[in-house]
């Protein structure tokens, strides 16, 4: 729900000197940053984590994101400002963020990157980094469709010009080790997302894979699939209450699963025991939240958590 | 015509008369799209690649055909594409949240759309701001609303499962079911779009509701002056977008049986990009439904002709863009060459 | 309507005119009989942000009756014209109609009152065609129900044979408007006014733009509508086109009433020059050096 | 310009004025002495779409001349003086600017020769202020360079006496044109055209929405313009207009043209009632039984 | 004013005629907007709040300057968004790929800025399409340009490293610099906003080509009539927009250091609502610079504001959208209040 306004609560104080005094419990302001526009499925479960958290440990989170570096960048500009306890930030773009983040860590802001940048957190005085880059989620994705016999793989991509997603089909590529086509919908219209993969089947008959980066993209294959009466397999990022079941009955052979929901709520327990107890969790290095997979074996665990948001 | 020929007109051939209505133009920018396709891509002209274009064009088709009215009437709906998103969401929150039957919960889409269409005319009508304006102003509302009510509501982007409300095969069947034809599956919607095109062409030409329609967008003043009710005619052109965008929301619902809380985002110009292609004018007063739907099977093939063509991705969008130009310039050297120097 | 006829009509109107002209107001003036004016203005004004456009003006329009508004360009007769047809409504005085004060939402209230303008800058959509905009507002229709559609044979028709009465030809009634000539698409709004004839009938310089044919015709037509007990207005700056078929002259300057004259109380001279610059043209005839050439072949 | 000025020049013009014309072309056409006419159309047609507006037209504007074109509503006028103008290129016969072949691309290059024109549909730009829309396309200028700005303060003081000089009192230079009167419009359209007088002017029914002191300014401005040695073209629909001031008259009549008179060869009666109508409105009066009624105070 | 006064005018005082002036609207739109945050939020009425909305208004109302001198013009450019992303990477990829200096880059950034500028203009001129969807075909054609080329140079969608280039730190000064002041740093690119808009103010008020501007969108044909060159006007004014995307694209470029293949994306429109907020007609021929500088002030603060606030971000665009009705109501409202019946 809405956060209460944050102009008053800014007044704590720069919180470079969290209090050597006993874990104060509560009252940080912390603000999540990334690099994803609201309302993409998998940034929401993000999302949910850090709000999960918040509400655990009686913090305050705010959550805002756009896949615009320069506008993400004016929002960490904000977040500094506004005196934040602590920042988490994405960083697909890191050349993009990295006067901000030197802003703010100039400022004594703790700041924790997630997802993407793994490799210059620490150059940008980043307490730590959670989760892995996309290309890493990729190639898993990549190795599974081998391992399904995949030869030749259409990778559609929902948003052009979007580095995450390039970055996915990038690294299903290298994982998969054969050819990799592309192919651009609009996720904003389904059904000719459908038709359009439906196009591409039709169109070359050699395709016997593909990789949605998006559930309901991922819906809009299945059913491509079946239309044209391909015998492509289906493999997708993330998950939603649909996929899970089209994994169930098979229709879909796997999701790959980043355990996002970690990288909304262990920043925000790791700033927590920053400010209270001044924490680096393994000292600075990058905790892991996956790629895990979402198959045919334990899609009926995670689908009721795939409804409520939390996978 | 009974009246003797004057003989102050030049021969005024049928093939002229033709092509001075504003849809042949993109009639023609059709037959080049479709001849440069189908040349490059036997599927693309076989039975099975035709239904597939033709799925995207339908529902695309219903919208601008309705967007057409509307600038035909003078204004914009850019929130139409969100709407769309957000009458699909009402009637799957209905039914599988609260129980619905899916007939009532769509009921209820369709009412809450047609109060969204009415105070989005309410609002251009009374204040006088550009539609533009206020309907950015909804879209960006609903957008909010979209999400805001969807994540409180369910915790996720996306609600899913219409599949086991009541109702649901029988309305599948009416709005999202596929027809056989020809050993190629096409799908219903393409009915309703023809439906939609023919009534919306009767209106525009043989009622006194379409002579309005021409009128308030052709010159608003004038048409008050001579008594046409401008406020009312525009209301219901608005309300009658928000039926269309009802129309197709509940047919992608219905298809998909989920749907995202973005769903439609992005859409508002294609509908407008469609209905500009089939000759209406920015400016209002001009065009027709079905140059307009002809201006959705243009962007439909060259959207999905260069799929076919197996095209690289990256360049997709030039090519999109190549494409348009050159089916509208085609549809504007057909109109320059019937009306010449009329301006 | 003759001479003797207008003489009967002059006595019934006794009434004072208005309040400042009822001095000025003739016995001559005309009415059907009916001692309640279809349309009256008492003191009217109009202001346009800093521009007072209109100050303090009174009429009447009668039944049966042609008011005659003149003045010089931006005089205001456009602007009490826009008052009657309920476009503006007055800023100070009050317009009454059928004795009863008016509140107009709009022209089409004052429509349903059965008062039609032809406006000066043409009420007219130039993308529509000829017989779309004769109909606009009052299309005639067959079938019913969900059936009820534009009876466009018959709308042509009557569009054909409207015009052509009025001496225009129009080669195409589904020509659009846009394409006529400054002329013809005035002949239209005021053919259409005249066949929709109402109870008044506003003409803001119908015959401006018109050959003298074609303004002969108007005249005529608007003489039978007095004929027919309708109200007219009519502005016009030829006094030549006003005195034929005027009953009431009202002459405005700079936005203010110069007088209110019955057809009795003026001779074309006077009205004429009234006008200011009257008998100017002759004059100018002789200034510029050029007297009617000795008649030759 | 006296009348025995006018003898001389008809003197001169002694050439055939057209083709088919030839016969009925005056003697007493005007000419200034120049053999080579400044504008000349011979058998010029136009054709819109289906509509054919003009037909075989020729007629020759001389400098020092006035050229009056008169014919009913959609007779062409407006078609032929769009030629003229470099609007439209005519379908078929030539166009000749001095004696050579012109070929505009638009009204650009006809203003580069000297040839201004005054729309009927007014070419005036409705949200822009009456000192812009005067000045537009040859706005004065001060400094140099990139500091080279529009002279506003010059520009404001010209148009107000401009227009003064005209008879127009406008409030407020500043008012966009669309808040002026039909007729205040007009009469800047046409203060401008003479303001930038250049060797040609064509004034497209510049009267017809004037009162009658207006309408006398501009008949003064056009004759004045003609003793500086323009060449005049001027359209209207009232002879009473056009004969003070007019050397040759072209009549058209549905698209043609029904021969072209010299001042000479006609009277005022003449050309009325070869306008069609002529005495008409007289006869009107008559016949609305509208006589006059006696002379009383 | 040395006229005497005439009796027809009612007392003008300043006040109305300042009122009538096309971004005084704006003023009290953006006076609303502002107080309503500052009343909600402390940080965002402090001098480093003020600097942060500054921040992306600076950008933004340079193009909605540049959009808005189109506009008046009567036309649209829908490319200006994605040509800030073609110039910068264009920039990016010269000085890093090709070891070109950066001002060398930028210039021929700026060449093909501009000729695509000329190119829309041309075309626009030429054939008499709409602008909208002339620029329509340039938008999608870049983008896919964008995205083709970047991807076929460097392999990725975005390219960074300009920070090694030769020339940077001067670049960088003099576009993306920051200037301290009252305790915060404020962006060097707000002085070239300001610039922008005091040289488009000075064009469009006080030069021939500003009163074309107002003339070739006001009626075009009109304008033609009296010998205005309204093809070059246009064209010029298609190239204004073009090189004011490239002194975006640049500043943003030197900022960040790298360029992804969908920078400005969804930007146009933007440019268009604060034109229009700051009471650019659609329809052209009217607006002012200074209405859209102001236009870009109330988005950036309610754009910023709605985040200081702390409102949740699932509502975030239906609280723009609020924000933008509200402002351009209040716009309106004084408007009418100002021009009472002028129509
Ligand atoms: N652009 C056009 N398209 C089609 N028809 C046209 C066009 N312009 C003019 N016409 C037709 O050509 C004929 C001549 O028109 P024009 O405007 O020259 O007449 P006019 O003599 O000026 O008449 P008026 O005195 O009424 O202004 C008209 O009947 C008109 O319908
Ligand atoms: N909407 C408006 N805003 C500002 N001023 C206006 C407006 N409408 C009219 N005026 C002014 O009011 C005055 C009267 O205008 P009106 O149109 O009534 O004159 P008119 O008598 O019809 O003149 P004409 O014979 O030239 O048509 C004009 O000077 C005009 O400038
Ligand atoms: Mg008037
Ligand atoms: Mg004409």
């Amino acid at each position: 729900g809405c956060s209460s306004g944050q102009g008053g609560q800014g007044q704590a104080g720069p919180s470079s000197a969290p209090a050597g005094t006993a874990p104060a419990a509560g009252g940080g302001n912390f603000a999540v940053i990334t690099h994803a526009a609201s309302g993409d499925a998998f940034w929401d479960v993000v999302k949910n984590g850090a709000e999960a958290a918040a509400q655990r440990y009686g913090v305050t989170v705010s959550y805002q994101g756009d896949g615009d570096p320069a506008r993400q960048s004016q929002l960490i500009d904000q977040a500094v400002s506004q005196k934040a306890d602590g920042i988490v930030v994405s960083m697909a773009n890191p050349d993009a963020l990295k006067e901000s983040i030197g802003k703010a860590v100039t400022a004594g802001i703790p700041v924790i990157t997630i997802n993407s940048g793994a490799d210059r957190s620490r150059e940008f005085g980043a307490i730590t980094h959670v989760g892995q880059s996309e290309d890493v989620a990729g190639r898993g994705a990549g190795e599974q469709l081998k391992a399904a016999g995949v030869g030749k793989l259409l990778c559609v991509i929902h948003e052009a010009g979007n580095v995450g997603l390039d970055q996915r089909c990038n690294g299903a590529t290298e994982g998969l080790g054969g050819t990799v086509e592309r192919l651009q919908v609009d996720v904003g219209n389904l059904a000719d997302a459908t038709s359009k993969i439906a196009a591409r089947l039709q169109s070359d008959t050699s395709i016997d894979g593909v990789l949605a980066l998006n559930p309901a993209v991922a819906i809009a294959a299945r059913d491509a699939v079946a239309d044209t009466g391909s015998k492509a397999g289906v493999g997708t990022f993330d998950l939603s209450g649909d996929v899970v079941a089209a994994i169930q009955d098979g229709e879909i052979l796997f999701a790959v699963d980043q355990q996002q929901y970690l990288q909304g709520w262990l920043p925000i327990t790791f700033l927590t025991l920053y400010k209270d107890n001044l924490n680096t969790v393994g000292g600075g290095l990058p905790v892991n939240t996956g790629p895990g997979f979402v198959t045919k074996d334990n899609a009926a665990q995670v689908a009721e958590l795939a409804e409520s948001g939390t996978r | 015509m009974t009246v003797a020929a004057d003989e102050r007109l030049a021969g005024t051939g049928l093939v002229r008369r033709l092509l001075i209505r504003p849809e042949l133009g993109a009639v023609v920018g059709a037959v080049v799209v479709f001849a440069f396709f189908a040349s490059r891509s036997e599927t693309f002209r076989s039975v099975a690649g035709v239904a597939n274009w033709l799925d995207p064009a339908s529902t695309l088709g219903i919208m601008a055909v309705a967007i057409a009215l509307l600038m035909i009437g003078g204004e914009f709906d850019l929130s139409a594409g969100v709407l769309t998103g957000t009458t699909g969401l009402i009637t799957v929150i209905l039914a599988t949240r609260y129980g619905f039957a899916i007939p009532v919960a769509m009921l209820a889409a369709l009412a809450a759309a047609l109060l969204v269409g009415f105070l989005n005319g309410l609002i251009v009508v009374r204040t006088g701001l550009p539609s533009f304006i206020v309907t950015l102003g909804t879209f960006l509302m609903l957008q909010g609303i979209n999400l805001g009510v969807t994540k409180a509501l369910t915790g996720t982007v996306q609600v899913g499962g219409l599949r086991r409300a009541e109702g649901y095969e029988q309305a599948r069947a009416a709005l999202a079911g596929t027809v056989s034809l020809g050993g190629a599956d096409f799908r219903v919607a393409i009915l309703w779009w023809l439906g939609v095109t023919a009534l919306a062409t009767w209106v525009l030409m043989r009622t006194r509701a379409g002579n309005w329609i021409f009128a308030v967008g052709g010159d608003e003043r004038a048409a008050r002056a001579v008594g046409v009710p401008a406020g009312r005619t525009k209301i219901a052109l608005f309300m009658t977008t928000a039926g269309a965008a009802w129309l197709v929301g509940s047919i992608l619902a219905l298809r998909f049986t989920s749907v995202q809380a973005n769903a439609g985002l992005g859409q508002e110009f294609v509908y407008i990009i469609a209905a500009v292609i089939g000759g209406c004018l920015l400016t209002g007063g001009y065009g027709s439904a079905v140059g307009a739907s002809i201006g959705a099977v243009i962007f439909g093939m060259a959207d999905k002709g260069i799929v076919f063509a197996g095209w690289d991705a990256d360049w997709f969008t030039f090519f999109l863009g190549a494409m348009l130009l050159l089916a509208t310039l085609a549809n504007r050297l057909v109109r320059r060459y019937a009306e010449e120097v009329r301006h | 309507m003759t001479g003797t006829d207008e003489a009967a009509h002059g006595a019934v109107d006794k009434a004072p005119a208005g309040t400042e002209e009822a001095g000025k107001a003739s016995p001559g003036a005309g009415g059907t009989g009916s001692a309640v004016p279809l349309l009256e203005t008492r003191g009217c004004g109009k202001t346009f942000g800093g521009v007072i456009a209109l100050r303090d003006v009174s009429t009447r329009v009668h039944a049966g009756e042609v008011t005659c508004v003149l003045g010089d360009n931006g005089a205001g007769k456009s602007t009490l014209i826009k008052i009657l047809s309920g476009v503006h409504p007055p800023d100070s005085g009050a317009y009454l109609v059928d004795g009863a004060p008016a509140a107009f939402a709009g022209p089409r209230d004052a429509l349903d009152r059965g008062i039609a303008t032809v406006y000066q800058d043409l009420a007219m959509i130039p993308l529509m065609s000829v017989w779309r905009n004769f109909f606009l507002g009052s299309e005639p229709t067959r079938g019913r129900g969900p059936l009820r559609r534009l009876d466009a044979a018959r709308a042509r028709r009557t569009v054909r044979e409207e015009l052509r009465s009025m001496g225009i030809d129009i080669r195409d009634v589904d020509q659009p408007v846009g394409t006529l000539s400054g002329g013809e698409r005035q002949s239209v709004a005021i053919a259409r006014a005249v066949h929709f004839g109402a109870r008044v009938l506003i003409l803001d310089e119908p015959t401006s733009a018109l050959g003298v044919k074609q303004a002969g015709v108007v005249l005529r037509y608007i003489a039978r509508a007095r004929d027919r007990g309708l109200g007219v207005v009519f502005i016009t700056h030829n006094p030549h086109h006003a005195y034929p078929v005027g009953d009431r002259f009202l002459l405005l300057n700079r936005g203010a009433s110069m007088g209110e004259y019955g057809r009795a109380d003026v001779t074309r001279q006077e009205l004429t020059s009234l006008m200011a610059g009257g008998a100017e043209l002759e004059q100018l005839t002789h200034e510029l050096g050029r007297d009617e050439p000795p008649v030759t072949p």
